[in-house]
């Protein structure tokens, strides 16, 4: 499993000899998004030739989703300027704004956006008026599906650029079975120079849990706990208490199980100093861990099973048995594929 | 026909081309390219004296040049602002 | 500043750059309907045919079984005038002609071709089907 | 994956991986002329997959996958995974490659200066430069121009023609048949047959050169001439790359550079020998 290489590769670069088998460590990395986060954390390494320029256009790649992602943020709050609602930036985004270490390399998709609940509608009409439209029929299912369950409105795209935006008011879905505090999110967020705003730290990796363990399929989730990885040696380097508030934080979120067991993944791949109390293993771990690693040389995912039973858990932590049920009908009828 | 106070990007944001009458841009903060006509590069090199809102620029514009239609300045500012070449105060 | 003679040659520095000099004193600001400014857009379309071969499904599989109005709309099944979903993609050369000389894909009804076509006219980024219009059609 | 092959085409190496074996087959004795990559390598990986895992057996269909992908590609006839590898190693490129400026260009070579030629599909661009190939030219590929963005050169990239339909008779009736793939019958595009470039090509495969002349060709009724804006020639050429935008400022300088120093004209022909004509005979014009 070429997953195994891609994780020595970036916890310890220097490790890498030249036997190194460089082709399948670029295809694994292209595939799981960490081409550009390999590149800078390989610079000054010794790989051939070949590699190092493969490496150097990945660079440009990230120099390039760096400018993408603050200037569609800058665009957002042109757009949301006059509203006098604070926009909370999520994910590779803040993590640029904020110039944070795990921005190094780092690819952005969509922009991510929080904004208090009782604003989305005057948030959305914003966007709607600055260029951005609706990405699926209004009327339609998965419009009101994304109004009545999840924990954000339904994806505007922009018109010239392009470009998509994630409005969230919260970071799981309201069907999911821990309720974050939403408030408290917006409440402690710290505001950067521009006027927007990122989460507090301890909320960062919070979200980045969340995000990894108790939400998605952990699909490309390599690249997310990465991300956790760099934030925690960050914040813990920059405040002894680091630790605890993130248990106080995690514990108000509702999610201690999912940002516990993030840690002790981070530490397990990625050699993440962590305190003691911190990484008992736990035998689910394992699971997770070669779900994580599914990826050959070719940048093929293997272990269909596995996959498939994440895929399944995925959806059943974001809704009640009847209530999925009732989803897989409605999109069955439809004729489409669940997800 | 004040409207909104509308701020230019700093030149030292813009790489300018000119071609055959029209102007190639490259906006450094977007990474964007656009191919611009006149009067858009007028009033981008207007606005770069200073903040103006329409009155303002449509007085620093028939300082220099003579042209009818007014009105249309509102158009021209706003594909300038969609592109993001121009933003409101 | 202005009426300075910008420089050619790319990528000049600061201080020496200037946009293209309008050289009458009269300026045009336009007809409200033109464009002054034309951005960029990142291109896939004409290398499309070397790279790919691709199907548009009429409609996506978001909207399975729902018909299509004549100006390529989503309606109810069955409403009266609209087409019905179509049983299979259509190939990237039948939307090409479709879309420029209204050929009506084989085995299709023509009375249902508009509809089809501004369908796919409607497509946006993220919906099935929208990387293969963009690649057929530059924009 | 099964089956793997390993090939360089100018300064890319790429690594082709299949379910199957036949396209490899196929792939391996067109390119057999091609160096393998030096270094073992490869730039951009390939992958030739069935579409299901029953796929693979059962009324087998090649889907084309590799470090980039593209959604709604839809796969092929395994009687066309040729084609498919092709599809599949121009993928990697178009959404892949970062290194140098790429144009959707044929470009062809004489006393080291560069022709460019641009166009839609269908523009016989690709006829045109392999024409000329056996006509005293340097071919140096009928698909991606490589635009080094530090020196302003460009690179070759000499991968097989990709002949269609029409253009297939007229290349057989001008180069032995030991230098053409398979007829590949009925595909999305219609007949097409690969062509391996000569010697002479493969053997400059690492050389550049500067570029001196800019062709719009187009089929049409009648022979044509017309200039070309710079600014339309810029806004075109923008839309032939599939890499600009990402380039950010270095893709900027490079092709305004290229626009404001290298004439350009579109040029119609209603047969390819009148197009060959008008070539050379701006060529002299330009080069005198």
């Amino acid at each position: 499993m070429n997953g195994g290489l891609l994780v020595r590769a970036l916890r310890d670069p220097a490790s890498l000899g030249p036997d190194t088998d460089w082709s399948g460590l670029v295809s694994a990395a292209r595939a799981e998004q960490l081409a550009g986060t390999l590149a800078m954390r390989m610079a000054g390494c010794d790989v051939p030739p070949r590699v190092a320029a493969i490496f150097a256009s990945a660079r440009r790649d990230a120099a390039y989703a760096r400018t993408q992602a603050l200037w569609e943020a800058e665009m957002a709050r042109r757009a949301l300027a006059d509203l006098d609602v604070p926009v909370v930036l999520l994910k590779g985004t803040a993590f640029y704004a904020a110039d944070l270490d795990a921005c190094a390399g780092r690819s952005v998709g969509d922009l991510d956006i929080l904004v208090p609940r009782a604003d989305i509608e005057r948030v959305e009409q914003a966007l709607l008026a600055a260029g951005w439209e609706r990405l699926k029929p209004a009327d339609g299912y998965d419009d009101q599906y994304y109004r009545q369950w999840m924990h954000e409105i339904a994806p505007l795209i922009h018109r010239t650029r392009d470009r998509m935006i994630d409005v969230h008011h919260t970071i799981l879905p309201l069907t999911a079975r821990p309720t974050p505090d939403a408030e408290s999110l917006i409440a402690d967020s710290v505001e950067l120079e521009s006027g927007l705003r990122i989460l507090a730290p301890a909320d960062i990796i919070v979200h980045a849990a969340a995000h990894l363990i108790a939400d998605g399929d952990l699909a490309g989730g390599l690249r997310n706990l990465w991300d956790i990885d760099r934030l925690l040696r960050q914040f813990a380097a920059a405040d002894p208490a680091f630790w605890t508030t993130l248990e106080e934080r995690a514990v108000r979120h509702q999610l201690r199980g999912a940002v516990r067991r993030a840690v002790r993944l981070s530490h397990q791949l990625y050699a993440t100093p962590v305190p003691d109390g911190w990484r008992a293993w736990r035998p689910a771990d394992a699971l997770f861990r070669a779900r994580l690693l599914a990826r050959n040389a070719w940048g093929q995912e293997r272990r269909k099973l596995l996959r498939f039973a994440f895929y399944v858990r995925s959806h059943w932590l974001r809704m009640p048995p009847l209530m999925l049920a009732r989803h897989l009908w409605t999109k069955a009828r439809r004729g489409r594929q669940p997800g | 026909m004040a409207g909104p106070t509308y701020i230019a990007d700093d030149l030292y944001e813009l790489v300018t081309v000119p071609l055959d009458g029209l102007s190639l841009v490259y906006h450094e903060p977007s990474g964007a390219t656009h191919i611009v006509a006149p009067p858009a590069p007028e009033i981008l090199e207007a606005l770069m004296e200073g903040p103006a809102d329409a009155t303002e620029l449509l007085r620093r514009l028939h300082a220099r040049y003579e042209f009818d239609g007014d009105e249309v300045i509102h158009v021209r500012l706003g594909e300038l602002e969609e592109a993001g070449l121009v933003r409101r105060a | 500043m202005s009426g300075t003679d910008g420089q050619a040659g790319g990528g000049q520095e600061a201080g020496d750059k200037g946009f293209a000099p309008s050289r009458r004193t009269l300026l045009v600001l336009g007809a409200a309907a033109a464009s002054t400014v034309v951005t960029v857009r990142p291109a896939l379309a004409q290398t499309a045919g070397s790279v790919m071969n691709c199907e548009i499904p009429v409609p996506g599989p978001q909207a399975g079984g729902q018909y299509i109005a004549a100006d390529g709309s989503l309606v109810a099944p069955g409403t009266a005038g609209a087409a019905p979903p179509l049983a299979r993609p259509l190939r990237g050369e039948e939307v090409k002609s479709l879309l420029r000389n209204g050929v009506t894909p084989a085995g299709t009804d023509p009375t249902s071709a508009q509809a089809y076509a501004n369908y796919i006219r409607r497509l946006q980024a993220g919906m099935s089907g929208f990387t293969c219009y963009a690649s057929l059609t530059p924009r | 994956m099964r089956h793997r092959l390993d090939i360089q085409i100018g300064p890319v190496a790429f690594r082709i991986g299949s379910a199957w074996k036949a396209p490899l087959d196929a792939l391996g004795r067109l390119y057999a002329a091609y160096p393998k990559p030096a270094d073992g390598l490869a730039d951009f990986t390939v992958r030739l997959e069935p579409e299901k895992p029953w796929r693979r057996w059962l009324r087998p269909s090649v889907a084309i996958k590799g470090d980039y992908i593209l959604p709604d590609a839809a796969p092929l006839a395994l009687a066309h995974g040729l084609l498919a590898a092709e599809m599949g190693m121009n993928l990697q490129m178009a959404l892949g490659q970062k290194n140098y400026l790429l144009l959707h260009a044929a470009t062809v070579e004489k006393d080291g200066r560069v022709l460019i030629m641009t166009g839609e599909s269908g523009a016989g661009k690709s006829t045109l430069a392999a024409l000329l190939g056996e006509r005293g030219w340097r071919l140096m590929g009928d698909e991606f121009g490589l635009l080094d963005m530090d020196t302003g050169a460009l690179m070759p990239f000499p991968r097989a023609v990709s002949l269609k339909n029409g253009a297939i008779r007229v290349m057989e009736a001008e180069v032995g048949a030991d230098r053409f793939g398979p007829r590949l019958e009925d595909t999305p595009k219609g007949a097409i047959r690969h062509m391996r470039p000569n010697d002479r090509a493969i053997a400059g495969m690492g050389q550049g050169g500067m570029p001196s002349l800019l062709l719009f060709p187009r089929f049409g009724p009648a022979e044509a001439v017309r200039g070309v804006g710079k600014a339309e020639i810029f806004m075109r050429l923008t839309q032939a790359s599939t890499n600009y935008v990402s380039l950010g400022r270095r893709g900027f300088d490079a092709l305004a550079r290229l626009v404001e120093t290298v004439p350009a004209l579109a040029i119609d022909y209603p047969d390819t020998d009148t197009a060959v004509g008008l070539v050379e005979a701006f060529w002299r014009e330009r080069a005198a």
